[in-house]
């Protein structure tokens, strides 16, 4: 009875597979981890692109945001000759043995959002160029207290690479005149949990009495932050921007602990990622600069060179999310 | 009282060569390659399963000397701190300047190091049970690393050394043949040494063994040493895999760890346990995790298939084999506050 | 109507592979003392078991004051009024001592649902005072002396207002003079109309104590006697099945130098400036009361634990034991008191358990030659009669005296110069002390220092060349046992004062 | 019985004496810690910091006191970062969906969920045997899982949560977070439980001596499957309670926070091997762990080195209180005259 069970299931599972396998070409995307809200916007944005192009997608991640299980993903996906892996890493530099693997088995590798380093990528789909982003950023703080005041920045893990990525622009950016009576107290590190968030923001806070504006480039920062502010009654004295989901931000923006932040549509840029990925399969684009490419709905694109060395495709400019159009997209992601 | 022969035949019997807990795991293996090669064309591949072994056997140099320290009745989770502390150390140190090879050596040299500390920590203060010291040093281990790499990664390690994790000698993984090496290494010690008789000793009675003349402190050292070696080893097949290395690499192994020494059979409550088990344990969670991410099973249905075979299986070994196992006590009947059974008040 | 409160008809229990009671029958009068005798595997307990309901029996039928009655449980045995104190005390030491009184029937305060405090310390204090005891009901369980815990045991067995009280060995760990005490308690009991089952392996508490013996073999019941009607070698022949001729089988041999000698040993809080040697072919028996210091000064000899100051030598040279191994390579050997604990892996076959201490011999560079080690286990345990079919066979299925017998081989395996045995006749029956015993001489007769730690008086005087005793941690007599006498031995082993104090703080 | 041998003695007190030293030696030691902090950054010791301090400790305070239960029978609960967030989860999207609900009915659901989870655990432990560390880890596993399923990996935020239940975690009674008042109420309970209640100390009882327990007839089964209910319950409890405090459910709520509870019982005094665990002394062990994690981000050292300095506190309160211990051994070796 048992038996027959385990047999019918097998072999309805392995003719599903057989089916999907006839379809020649399947495209991997592969995010950090897994019930991320953010990632499941992204990937679902790349599935659609996919799909849109009569195309199988594979949506992976592992259950916790570690390069280690990215690598063990990706050896399976080589293993089921996918035509392409979209990565969002977990790790700049350590998966570049693994998709260097990829690529010798004739894989076509590219990165998005969280880039890996450009040896072991096509090209990069970045939301927005990382200095702009880093320097966006700092406007907003410089622009919520006239230029002048104490500001601290709230990340994720102090390993994210493109939270870091970010930092270093904004530490560069605050050098510049403009800035000068604009003082950094400290870069924290939430570690993307929400109790560790919460306890450095009010850290931040205890410390730094004087403390004007929290920029945290992270969700559960940003979110931790507004919290944290609303719960204080700080609203008005202390200000929090940065980078945060439209869902989770919605209570902080329309109570006004955090007057504006910015993000990008994941959906669009998980899109985006599945149209350059099927270029670059195609042979359409190899990923050198001038590379152009459509991107269904979204329009042209073209590569440009990066700041990491390599080259890359940018969505556009974050979007600013603020009390007026918060409504409108905080049940959309 | 006439004198009467003893024999000194062993006991053979089929069914107590059969009634062993490493049957059940092999058919638990048999199992997931049926079932893997059911779900994915691609999974019965001789070139693929042989190849793939280095996705999962990195952790497994773990989970050799860790039967060591359950048998021994103890626990270590500092193992993946461990880790990362010797990996970041090693590339820090290449990038100073020191050639590989010596960097490849200060790795294993600092993870023995690690162990024996804890070692030292586990021997001078008996009162503390393995829990609380490794738990202390866990947190202190991955917060040195951290302290040296901060929010930076290094790596650019010569070409060369990626051959540890990704080169093969023939078909055959290069990181297959180190691990059959140890595993083959660590089954003698175990089984087949005076050292191994005195671990199982001292995992089934701690204070008989010490009233034997075993010194005890000594084999506590050797396992930690040991287990700071295989940490340094893990670190090495691990930091070639990723070709870089940072504060955070190896997190949460120490419980993946843990969890394939015992679905191997191991006693959590000391002295009793083989080798063989926790080997087939690495094969089974890596072919099963390998297999079900060919069909690209989603990552949280995997939680749940591996979080159930775990239970079930270890419900087949009561129910089946409840026997002759030991009933089970807490996490370890170790030396614990207060009541270290070793210590004369 | 009769006056039998408790009876067994024909019960008989197996286990896979043995026959353990073998339809047994007992009576057990209202009011009196019956003890309970025969060898290590011969029923006992298992009786013990099936009485408490901790067994069922495959066959047979208990009668409770002429009534059949079912026990199925240590529940159901508790509400019909049995209670029984275990031989390894089954107590819970993070608890305190009222608590272990009345776990399973705490009073519960009944406006709060919580335990009434008060109460429960004021009866447990209650039941102390009429137990004579000198401890409070407030106090730590595990920090007690075994002594002490044992008159907990039986506080919990009158909280219970148990009829019938069942003591396995519980003078096994007990001094003379402990044991003294619980006599005393026991008859308090049976004045008081309980019943007692007194399970013992020494005659004397027999003898002291008992209206009535019942004698169990092989798993059957062999007789019931009166105990003025049935001699001494009587009952040995019932409970052996054969007779022992001489349980004290002292021969004469020649004692040779000193080998070892020990000079003012001390250790803070233990013991003090400790001084005594040993001969070849020698030996010297160390007594005292429990608690007097004899085991630990054996322990810093062996290397257990550090003297803070004072000599040890060992056949003229000096010898310093940090450890045991040390201890062991130099040529001392220790069989601790307390064989589970200490000596044995029980879950071990005989042959790993025998070479444990001299692994090295049985391994070349480390590499265990196992035939080599199942050699010399069959040689020894031959030597010593282990009873035993293979030297597979594990520790945990031989009897108390035969796993004795096992510790002594593991002693035998290196090149010993003298052993240390710490009250090697503990918990173990007739016929296995006698082996001991014989075992014992053989090993004076060949050229080993003896040292004998006991409190049994019989032995000591029995079986020794010279006497040491200590008190509170000093060595208050030394003697040669051909002027020795009881009297003389127990006046230097108590002070005039504070005796049971002493015995009861080196426990802790 | 003769009165002679019966001397008056205080052998209870000497016996029972370096009892409260734990607690004593733990309490000078967050003193000086406290102290140490407070010169650092004066803004340690103020009331709004205390606050901070107490609502953020509150939930690992209600999670270790269901831990301390589990330790005392000698056995272990890896699941509860699990349950936590499965409780947490499933409480928000009930509110979700019910807007009005009331949030006592959340609180309930979510202790529902807990007792659920707990009582699979308790019946795998004590029905079936399984090693308390492999049930709770597999449990883990299944329960996490379960957790990214229910929610599609979608997190509930803050705007999808009605005001009242966020107040759950927010608001104040008598001026005390409810957070607090929550704690210490369980507090009080489970101190008066452990104490004071028959079936708390037979929770020792079968810790303490477990094979004693079942010839004595303590139901150790039943007792064994109440403790991980009751650890399941406090962590569904804990688990509205989190996401009421952050506004937030994520999948991976609490992941690991196991080892922080496990490390507040420890250092609270509990014994791993079971048997031995006092209500103070994990006050205390939660309160220094509180204090840390409250006072690495205020006293300004770089937060690479949080961890370590976190580490060495740790290792540093152990074996302060080993020390503490064995000092008191010896100077009680010589009081003793010989």
């Amino acid at each position: 009875m048992r038996k027959s069970f385990v047999k019918a299931v097998m072999v309805l599972v392995v003719m599903t597979i057989a089916a999907t396998s006839l379809v020649a070409q399947s495209y991997a995307i592969v995010f950090k981890n897994t019930g991320n809200p953010y990632g499941e916007k992204q990937m679902a944005g790349f599935k659609a692109g996919i799909e849109e192009q009569k195309l199988t997608a594979i949506l992976r991640a592992p259950d916790a945001p570690t390069a280690e299980a990215q690598i063990a993903i990706i050896q399976q996906l080589i293993a089921q000759k996918v035509a392409g892996i979209c990565i969002v890493g977990n790790d700049f530099d350590a998966l570049q043995p693994v998709l260097q693997q990829a690529m010798k088995a004739n894989i076509k590798v590219w990165s998005l959002d969280s880039s890996v380093n450009p040896a072991s990528r096509a090209f990069h789909v970045n939301q927005s160029s990382t200095d702009l982003i880093g320097r966006t950023e700092v406007q907003a703080a410089y622009d919520m207290i006239g230029g002048k005041g104490e500001i601290a920045i709230l990340s994720a893990t102090s390993q994210a690479s493109n939270q870091n990525a970010w930092i270093e622009v904004m530490k560069q950016e605050l050098k510049l005149p403009k800035y000068k009576d604009i003082k950094l107290d400290k870069v924290a590190y939430g570690d993307d949990l929400r109790d560790k968030s919460v306890s450095e923001a009010q850290g931040l806070l205890a410390s730094f009495p004087n403390l004007k504006v929290i920029i945290a480039p992270t969700t559960v920062g940003i979110a931790a932050a507004g919290k944290v502010i609303t719960d204080k009654g700080l609203i008005g004295k202390v200000f929090v921007t940065g980078l945060g989901l439209p869902s989770e931000m919605a209570t902080y923006i329309e109570n006004g602990a955090c007057p504006y932040m910015f993000l990008w549509n994941p959906i669009d840029l998980g899109y985006l990622g599945a149209y350059a990925g099927v270029a670059l399969v195609n042979g359409k684009i190899t990923g050198k600069v001038g590379d152009k490419f459509t991107a269904g709905k979204l329009g042209a694109y073209t590569i440009t060179k990066s700041g990491d060395g390599g080259t890359e495709v940018i969505l556009g400019p974050p979007f600013k999310f603020d009390a007026k159009n918060i409504a409108d997209w905080k049940s959309v992601y | 009282m006439s004198e009467r022969e003893i024999s000194i035949d062993r006991p053979r019997s089929l069914k107590r060569f059969f009634f062993q807990w490493e049957w059940l795991l092999v058919l638990i293996f048999v199992a997931v390659n049926i079932i893997n090669s059911g779900l994915s064309p691609y999974y019965l591949n001789f070139g693929s399963l042989i190849g793939s072994t280095n996705s999962f056997l990195d952790m497994a140099f773990l989970v050799l000397p860790m039967t060591f320290v359950i048998i021994l009745g103890n626990i270590d989770i500092s193992v993946a701190s461990t880790v990362a502390l010797s990996a970041v150390i090693m590339a820090v140190g290449f990038n100073a300047g020191l050639p590989m090879p010596l960097a490849m050596l200060l790795c294993l040299v600092v993870s023995t190091l690690c162990g024996l500390f804890n070692g030292f920590l586990m021997v001078k203060f008996k009162e503390l049970s393995a829990v609380i010291v490794t738990l202390s040093t866990m947190i202190i281990y991955r917060g040195i690393a951290y302290v040296i790499l901060e929010d930076q990664a290094a790596g650019h390690f010569p070409p060369w050394f990626s051959f540890l994790a990704w080169g093969s000698i023939g078909p055959v993984p290069f990181i297959l043949i180190v691990f059959a090496v140890c595993a083959l290494a660590f089954g003698l010690l175990l089984h087949k040494t005076s050292f191994g008789r005195k671990v199982f000793a001292m995992g089934n009675n701690l204070t008989a063994a010490r009233y034997s003349g075993i010194k005890t402190d000594s084999v506590i050292i050797a396992v930690s040493a040991l287990t700071g070696l295989m940490a340094g080893f893990t670190a090495l097949f691990l930091t070639s895999r990723m070709g870089s290395t940072r504060p955070n690499v190896a997190l949460g192994y120490e419980l993946s760890v843990i969890a394939m020494v015992v679905l191997g059979g191991v006693s959590t409550a000391g002295g009793a346990g083989r080798i063989g088990g926790p080997i087939l344990a690495i094969f089974i969670i890596g072919y099963l995790n390998y297999g079900l991410g060919l069909v690209n099973i989603k990552a949280n249905v995997l939680l749940i298939i591996i979080g159930s075979l775990l239970i079930l299986s270890v419900l087949v070994l009561n129910l089946r084999f409840g026997g002759h196992r030991r009933p089970a006590p807490p996490i370890a009947r170790m030396i614990a506050a207060g009541k270290a059974p070793d210590e004369k008040a | 109507m009769s006056d039998i409160i408790l009876e067994l008809r024909e019960i008989t229990k197996t286990f896979p592979g043995v026959r353990a009671l073998d339809g047994v029958g007992f009576q057990l009068k209202k009011g009196e003392i019956h003890a309970l005798m025969g060898e290590n595997g011969a029923g006992k307990s298992t009786l013990i078991k099936v009485i408490t309901g901790v067994y069922q029996p495959d066959s047979g039928q208990i009668l409770l004051d002429g009534k059949p009655v079912s026990i199925r449980g240590p529940l159901d045995s508790q509400r019909l009024g049995i209670a029984a104190i275990y031989q390894h005390v089954t107590c819970y030491p993070d608890l305190s001592v009222a608590e272990n009184i009345f776990i399973g029937h705490e009073k519960i305060n009944p406006i709060t649902r919580g335990i009434h405090w008060k109460e429960l310390h004021a009866q447990a204090a209650e039941l102390l005072e009429s137990l004579d005891a000198d401890f409070d009901s407030k106090a730590i369980m595990g920090n007690l002396s075994v002594a002490q815990q044992q008159i907990v045991e039986i506080a919990k067995a009158l909280s219970a207002k148990a009829r019938i009280v069942i003591m396995d060995e519980p003078t096994a760990p007990l001094t003379k003079r402990e044991s003294e005490d619980l006599y005393r308690i026991a008859e308090g009991l049976r004045d008081r109309g309980v019943s007692i089952i007194f399970i013992s392996h020494r005659l004397e508490d027999m003898y002291r104590l008992a209206s009535r013996v019942t004698v169990f073999r092989d798993s059957r019941f062999v007789g019931t006697w009166a105990v003025d009607k049935i001699s001494r070698d009587e009952l040995i022949v019932a409970m052996v099945g054969r007779s022992i001729t001489q349980l004290f089988p002292k021969r004469k041999v020649s004692i040779g130098e000193e080998v070892l000698k020990v000079e003012g040993l001390s250790r803070t809080g233990y013991f003090k400036d400790v001084s005594f040697s040993v001969r070849k072919g020698e030996i010297l028996a160390m007594t005292g009361l429990v608690g007097a210091g004899r085991t630990e000064v054996c322990e810093a000899i062996y290397g257990i634990t550090r003297a803070d100051s004072g000599r040890v030598f060992l056949a003229g040279k000096e010898l310093r034991a940090a450890h045991p191994s040390e201890a062991l390579a130099k040529g001392i050997g220790y069989l601790p008191e307390d064989r589970l604990k200490q000596g044995l892996v029980l879950e071990w076959a005989i042959a790993a358990n025998v070479t444990l201490p001299s692994l090295a011999q049985f391994s070349s560079f480390g590499w265990m030659n196992r035939r080599r080690e199942e050699l010399k286990a069959k040689e020894l345990a031959e030597k010593l009669q282990v009873k035993a079919n293979s030297v597979h066979d594990l520790v945990a299925t031989l009897s108390g005296g035969n796993q004795q017998k096992v510790i002594v081989a593991k002693l035998l395996t290196g090149d010993m110069k003298v052993i240390i045995l710490d009250e090697p006749t503990k918990g173990v029956d007739v016929g296995a002390k006698a082996a001991i015993f014989e075992i014992m001489n053989e090993l004076a007769a060949a050229g080993y220092g003896i040292v004998m730690v006991s409190s049994e008086m019989p032995e000591v005087l029995g079986m020794s060349d010279r006497i040491v005793v200590m008190r509170e941690g000093r060595v208050s007599a030394t003697m040669d046992t051909a002027d020795a006498t009881q009297e003389k031995i127990l006046g230097a082993a108590m002070a005039a004062a504070r005796t049971a104090d002493a015995a009861v703080t080196e426990q802790a | 019985m003769s009165a002679d041998t019966k001397t008056p003695t205080t052998r209870g007190r000497i016996v029972r004496s370096g009892e409260g030293f734990r607690e004593l030696g733990l309490l000078v030691f967050i003193a000086i810690l406290a102290a140490a902090f407070q010169i650092r950054n004066h803004n340690f010791l103020t009331i709004a910091n205390i606050k901070d301090l107490l609502t953020n400790t509150a939930i690992l305070g209600i999670l270790a006191v269901g831990m301390m239960l589990v330790l005392i029978t000698g056995g272990i609960d890896l699941s509860i970062g699990a349950t936590i967030a499965l409780a947490g989860m499933t409480s928000a999207l009930t509110g979700m969906a019910l807007p009005h609900i009331n949030p006592l009915l959340s609180i309930l659901e979510g202790m529902a969920v807990g007792l659920a989870v707990g009582s699979v655990i308790g019946l795998l432990v004590a029905r079936f045997k399984v090693l308390p560390i492999i049930a709770t880890l597999g449990i883990m596993n299944i329960v996490r899982g379960v957790t990214y399923i229910e929610s599609k990996g979608a997190w509930v935020s803050s705007y999808q949560m009605s005001k009242a239940f966020t107040d759950i975690s927010t608001g104040t009674t008598f001026g005390v977070n409810n957070l607090v008042v929550i704690a210490v109420f369980i507090f009080i309970v489970f101190w008066y439980f452990v104490n004071h209640t028959k079936t708390g100390r037979r929770i020792y009882a079968i810790g303490s001596n477990p094979e004693a327990a079942d010839i004595s007839g303590i139901p150790r089964r039943k007792l064994l499957w109440l403790v991980y209910a009751i650890m399941g319950v406090l962590s569904g409890l804990a688990g509205v309670l989190w996401v009421s405090k952050f506004a937030s459910a994520q999948g991976d709520t609490a992941l690991g926070y196991e080892l922080n509870v496990i490390a507040a019982c420890v250092l609270g005094g509990v014994s791993i091997s079971g048997g031995a665990g006092k209500v103070s002394g994990l006050l205390l062990g939660t309160i220094l762990l509180g204090i840390l994690n409250n006072a690495l981000p205020l006293i300004n050292v770089s937060p690479f080195w949080q961890q370590f300095i976190q580490g060495i506190v740790i290792l540093a309160a152990v074996l302060t209180n080993v020390a503490v211990k064995r000092n008191n051994q010896r100077l009680a070796l010589r009081k003793r005259a010989i």
